[in-house]
């Protein structure tokens, strides 16, 4: 039963980029399956660190992290994949020398799957990258890239997807539809984890959210109470919710 | 004029495949490896030995096909010797280069890397002897392909531009036409997020070695059959393998093989300028003019 | 191929059992120095050879009674590194003589900072720059400096000498880009167009590039009629094979330093057919095979290579010189080197008799006149040598003499070029 | 005894002359971020105007100024300063290997003029010197390498603390700052190529007096001076020693000369007789050795620099292969 436990389990987090520094201090989370969850957080909070410490990329120094049970602490990053675990990072996401269809390429080499059938699945979901196939990473625009980052990570059908910040610097129209865009990979069964300072939108197609401060845990709770706390609302989501009395 | 752009041509065919293993090491791994033309060296002198084994076992390997320098004992040893050598150059990786990548500037890998290649030198001239040698003593003989102006072109001159080549090409459709291809150049752009896309650093790292030191290794052989060998033949090449590989810009297959002809050309050319005395500085002077013109080398962007 | 391995081994082999001959009531030990370049190919021999000359000189007996150790250190070719490795040598040591170096551009700054200062004989089997001449001409080495390596005056006379008898009106030149190169082929240029034969191109060979074929281009241009080449072995190898697979003519006239195995067998000596070479001479006496003779019963090879008969006598001459020495001071080495280099003396080759007869001549205070491998040196008041000179040629066994040319012929010859 | 003295006082002698080029480098990488690849080129260039203001007459050559040694001293400095102006407007835009290889250039650019300018530089046959200041004062030898040394670390305390009292003000916080972070520096109001292009060329005035004094004090100098090892030499030097400090700089080149030299004494005095002839090669194998060990036990020198910039914080995403990756498997 999926929903027994909760599929993905941060436990006590102490991480940080030096050994003897942690950023984060003995965060604990879990995402069930299936669930989008929004972390959010004033700057330097260790919102993206949190991420990046569950994608194995910075040093943990205390803490669990199981994924359905198994534990993920001290796998090589580019060994969860076979986990089912996929993250696209916040900036250089994608390869900016390679065309779409290698960045796909790329990703697909860790499929089980049949890369070319995965490649195929991808340009038919995201026709926009058909179009742009052999045009260079670099080439794309922002969106375009965010939507590329967010078809490697799917192409190995992970079963759950760490977003680091995906509309940064996105048009508030591309925003949206990369919003959209996790609201429906989300329907299909993937569970998200997001990580967001464009909170208010986030929240709005999240099950649930965390709020980090100073590397701990601030509070957690279904995205909806979070958004209508006024406390949350006036130190985190930069004053109150627009059309609120 | 055209014998200079001609022999520019096939002298820069060779500095250019030992340029493209030292920019894909200087690209994927961020240093400067001194100790990559003791891998021309290695190889050749790896070919030389298997070569005399060779022969010895099986005599009519030796013979000289056509009239080229070259037996299909050389081709045989070449390629064991390209293996053997990338091989040796994973072996180096991890005895010290791996050791200081994660606590070391990239300078103290540069100047350990001048270490290493002082070490392999003597090695080489302790085993070999100081004495130059060559596969053949046979000469093999120019044809004038045109008296006016003067073009002399020897076969194993068209054959080693066809082998270079043929390497080069090789190794472009490695990295054009290969998901392999695609994660040597993922991680040389963004070994992070290489990672994440679930591509190994340490295997990349070796593939890397292993591709350097075997295009190493064709070149010394080359290098080897158009001049001879010298335990010194790393020390008289570094510095315009470097060269090339700056000159085409940091990480490019295609700019470290122009950069190869550009060098090979302007020593070509050089004696036609000034007195033979100063061919030295040559390259270094149409490196200096490419650099004011290009900061970042022909095909190099900035970091 | 294998050459290589087979000189290691042999000259271990064979060094190693010349060594395990048991020092003859030798209870004492003399030092000497000798800052050479062994980590570069042509720098080893020379090293080898002088080695070989202190263990002829040990099996005669050593000097005064003791045996002769050789402290040898590399020079790396880098001046400073020659410079530390000599001021050791002297101050470490206590050797009063030092043989070295090979190139100027290091012998110089020990002469001057080193054995000068501390009163060492230093003796140079090689070094060839004019420097040394106008510092000895000042007074400024106090006669402690030596050299065995002729003068470039006669073996660049002897060139053009040979060039003129062979008719050669239209020379190419090739010659390595140090002091002595620069040297000879200028002295070289100006004597062939001074006897009115045309040099069309005169091309320095920097070593250690990665390819000669644009430099051989540019003299092949010019068609010339025959090529000088003042080139060390390694890199004549190249240019000369390049030379010939370019159809460049095999008509050849080359410096001393070419006169090796190596070079024969990598160009092939189908190709030196027309070749001839010049050399500072051996004696014209039958006995005279003295360093020759013995380099071949050593190496089982002819001494090849530059600078091997200077290094065998420039260590002979020393070792003499201590033996005649009143003291075992630099100062009275240096001093005694005439009475070793006398040509009124009794002539004396370097073999087992020669040395020991040479001993008991000396213990008596008479005077000697070494005949070395580069003929009766003698040294002028500069520490300079002048020689006779040979030309050869290449053959299945090394090289064979095929014209002598004495001190007067080529006197003669350079007042020619004068006038 | 007297003979152990009479060698270390010479041996100390070149080291203080070597330290004296490594501290112009330490301001120019170590302070300023800058990859010269040619210190040789100011090296030289410092040795070799210093002879030809100072020296005597040469037969038929350009020179023979026989200016008094200070004045030659200066002017040799001086031209290094020039030369690296020119160098300096042309290359210091560069960035790092691109600037190690373009001013590796110059330096080759340099000794092929001088080997082959015979006219103005002697050629390959070099160039005598002239007596050593005040030799004919102070007859005897010995005191003499005493005196000499004495200059020679005189002139090393003067450009320590004159290097020591420019890093620690502002100008040299300003040096660090650029060598971090250029755009933030640029964006304090400070112009980074002008105040890189000014330590580059105080650097290379200093290895320009380095090279002065290794001229005075070998009375000739030769294109052989001038080979790339030196550069090579220098650098070891500091990156043993501890690039940035410039204690960590005089103590590298005294280990690293010290082990250069000595590696040729050791092996001289224990390898065996029928080894002697392979010493040169084995020596090379043993500086090898000393150095990658060296710098496996100490990757960041004896030294190391005491940080006073704070770094940002790990290698993300900043294309810097770090062990990161393959630490959680190991």
């Amino acid at each position: 039963m999926p929903d027994a436990a909760p599929f993905l389990n941060v436990s006590d987090f102490t991480a940080g980029y030096k050994r003897g520094l942690p950023i984060l201090h003995g965060v604990s989370m879990h995402v069930n399956s299936g669930e989008i969850v929004t972390v959010i957080g004033p700057n330097g909070a260790g919102k993206s660190t949190l991420i990046k410490a569950i994608a194995g990329l910075v040093i943990v120094e205390g803490g669990a992290i199981t994924l359905e049970a198994r534990n993920l602490l001290g796998i090589a990053p580019d060994r969860l994949g076979r986990f089912g675990l996929s993250y696209v990072p916040q900036t250089a996401n994608i390869f900016t020398t390679l065309s779409v269809s290698q960045n796909l390429a790329l990703a697909a080499r860790r499929c089980r799957a049949a890369p070319e059938t995965r490649i195929a699945a991808m340009l038919d979901l995201f026709p926009a990258l058909a179009e742009r196939r052999s045009v260079r990473g670099g080439g794309l625009s922002g969106g375009q890239r965010q939507v590329l980052a967010i078809a490697m990570a799917l192409i190995a059908e992970p079963r759950i997807i760490l977003m680091d910040e995906p509309t940064a610097g996105l048009s508030p129209k591309a925003s949206q539809d990369v919003l959209e865009l996790i609201g429906k990979i989300a329907g299909d069964g993937v569970s998200v984890l997001l990580v967001e300072q464009n909170a208010r939108m986030a929240l709005g197609i999240s099950d649930r959210a965390y709020i980090l401060a100073d590397g701990q845990n601030q509070m957690d709770g279904p995205a909806g109470d979070i958004l209508d706390d006024p406390a949350v609302a006036e130190i985190y989501l930069g004053g109150r919710r627009k059309g609120a009395a | 004029m055209i014998q200079a752009l001609f022999d520019g041509v096939l002298v820069g065919s060779i500095l250019s495949l030992g340029a493209i293993g030292l920019t894909l090491v200087m690209h994927i791994l961020r240093f400067a490896n001194f100790s990559h033309a003791e891998l021309l060296s290695v190889g050749a002198y790896c070919a030389l030995t298997f070569d005399a084994v060779l022969s010895g076992i099986a005599p009519p390997l030796a013979n000289l096909i056509g009239p080229f320098s070259m037996s299909a004992a050389l081709a045989l040893s070449t390629l064991a010797a390209a293996i053997l050598t990338g091989f040796t150059a994973v072996l180096i990786d991890r005895l010290v280069f791996r050791r200081l990548r994660d606590t070391a500037g990239p300078l103290t890998m540069v100047f350990a890397s001048f270490g290493v290649a002082l070490i392999m030198r003597n090695l080489i001239a302790l085993v070999f002897g100081l004495r130059t040698e060559r596969f053949t003593d046979a000469i093999s003989f120019a044809t004038m392909v045109s008296s006016d102006p003067l073009l002399l072109i020897k076969p194993d001159q068209v054959a080693i531009l066809l082998i270079a080549v043929a390497a080069m090409a090789a190794l472009h459709l490695l990295l054009t036409r290969t998901t392999l291809g695609f994660a040597l150049r993922a991680v040389a752009e963004n070994p992070t997020l290489a990672q994440v896309n679930g591509i190994a650093l340490p295997s990349m790292i070796r593939l890397t070695w292993i591709i350097g030191g075997g295009l190493a290794a064709i070149a010394g052989v080359l290098y080897g059959i158009d001049n001879q060998l010298s335990p010194v033949m790393g020390r008289d090449l570094v510095l315009s393998l470097f060269a090339a590989a700056i000159v085409g810009g940091l990480g490019s297959v295609t700019g470290a093989m122009l950069g190869g002809f550009i060098v090979g050309l302007a020593s070509s050319f050089a004696i036609l300028l000034l007195p033979a005395g100063y061919k030295p500085a040559i390259p270094f002077l149409v490196i200096l003019a490419t650099l004011y013109i290009r900061p970042n080398g022909l095909f190099g962007e900035a970091r | 191929m294998h050459s290589g391995l087979k000189t290691l081994i042999g000259a271990t082999v064979v060094t190693a059992g010349l060594w395990a001959i048991p020092a003859m009531a030798q209870d004492c030990t003399t030092k000497i120095g000798a800052v050479l370049p062994t980590s570069v190919d042509w720098g080893r021999p020379i090293a080898e050879t002088a080695a070989f000359a202190v263990d002829l000189f040990n099996v005669a007996g050593g000097v005064k009674g003791c045996k002769v150790e050789m402290i040898l250190r590399d020079t790396q070719t880098d001046p400073k590194v020659g410079v530390d490795a000599a001021k050791a040598l002297v101050d470490l040591e206590k050797v009063p003589v030092l043989l070295g170096a090979v190139s100027s551009g290091v012998s110089m700054p020990i002469l001057t900072s080193v054995t000068v200062p501390s009163k060492v004989m230093q003796m140079s089997c090689c070094s060839s720059s004019t420097a040394f001449t106008a510092v000895a001409s000042e007074g400024k080495t106090d006669g402690l400096w030596f050299r065995t390596f002729a003068t470039t005056r006669n073996q660049s006379a002897v060139a053009a000498l040979l060039i003129k008898e062979r008719g050669y009106k239209n020379v190419a030149i090739f010659y390595k880009n140090d002091d002595w190169g620069q040297d000879i082929g200028k002295l070289v240029k100006a004597d062939l167009e001074s006897m009115g034969v045309t040099v069309p191109a005169s091309i320095a060979i920097t070593d250690g590039q990665s390819s000669y074929r644009s430099e051989v281009t540019e003299a092949l241009k010019s068609q010339p009629e025959a090529i000088y080449m003042a080139l060390y072995p390694a890199e004549g190898a190249l240019v000369t094979r390049e030379w010939i697979s370019l159809g460049g003519t095999q008509k050849m006239v080359v410096a001393n330093s070419l006169k090796s195995d190596e070079y024969r067998d990598s160009v092939g000596l189908q190709y030196l057919g027309e070749t001839v070479g010049h050399d500072s001479a051996q004696p014209r006496t039958d006995s005279a095979r003295g360093f020759v003779e013995l380099y071949k019963e050593q190496f089982n090879a002819e001494p090849s290579g530059p600078g091997l008969p200077n290094s065998f006598d420039a260590a002979m001459i020393a070792m003499l010189a201590m033996e005649a020495a009143p003291d075992a001071s630099g100062p009275s080495i240096a001093a005694s080197v005439a009475k070793v280099t006398d040509p009124a003396g009794e002539p004396i080759f370097p073999n087992a008799e020669g040395l020991k007869k040479a001993k008991e001549l000396l213990g008596a205070g008479k005077t000697i006149s070494y005949q070395g491998g580069t003929g009766p040196v003698k040294f002028d008041t500069n520490g300079d040598v002048s020689a006779p000179a040979v030309a050869w040629k290449f053959d299945e066994s090394g090289t064979q003499e095929v014209q002598y040319f004495t001190l007067d012929e080529v006197d003669a010859f350079i007042s020619s070029l004068e006038n | 005894m007297i003979g152990f003295v009479s060698y270390l006082v010479f041996f100390l002698t070149i080291t203080a002359i070597l330290a004296i080029a490594v501290l112009g480098l330490n301001l120019q990488w170590g302070n300023a971020g800058i990859f010269n690849g040619g210190v040789v080129a100011f090296f030289g260039t410092g040795a070799y105007i210093m002879i030809i203001l100072g020296g005597p007459e040469r037969g038929g050559e350009f020179g023979g100024f026989g200016l008094p040694w200070p004045l030659a001293l200066a002017g040799g400095a001086a031209a290094a300063g020039l030369l690296a102006i020119l160098v300096g407007l042309a290359t210091t835009r560069l960035r790092h290997d691109y600037l190690a290889i373009a001013t590796f250039g110059i330096a080759i650019a340099i000794e092929a003029f001088v080997r082959n300018a015979t006219y103005l530089t002697g050629g390959a046959k070099g160039i005598r010197g002239f007596e050593r200041p005040l030799e004919a004062l102070i007859d005897n030898p010995f005191l003499y390498s005493l005196f000499f040394l004495a200059l020679a670390v005189v002139l090393l305390i003067i450009v320590y603390a004159g290097l020591s009292r420019l890093v620690s003000s502002p100008y040299g916080r300003l040096l660090r700052a650029i060598r971090e972070d250029e755009t933030a520096a640029r964006s304090l109001g400070k112009n980074p190529a002008r105040v890189r292009l000014e330590a580059f060329v105080i650097g290379a005035v200093i290895m320009g007096l380095a090279g002065g004094l290794y001229a005075t004090f070998y009375a000739f100098i030769s294109p052989q001076d001038l080979a790339p090892i030196l550069t090579f030499q220098i650098w070891a030097m500091l990156i043993v020693g501890g690039a940035g400090n410039n204690l960590g700089a005089m103590l590298g080149t005294f280990v690293v000369w010290g082990c250069w030299v000595a590696s040729g004494y050791v092996l001289s005095s224990l390898a065996p007789q029928e080894l002697q002839l392979y010493a040169g090669t084995l020596q090379y194998i043993l500086i090898g050795l000393i150095i990658v060990v060296t710098l496996l036990i100490r990757p960041r020198g004896l030294l190391p620099e005491r940080l006073q910039v704070t770094k940002r914080p790990g290698p993300q995403n900043t294309g810097v292969i770090s062990n990161a990756g393959e630490q959680y498997q190991s």
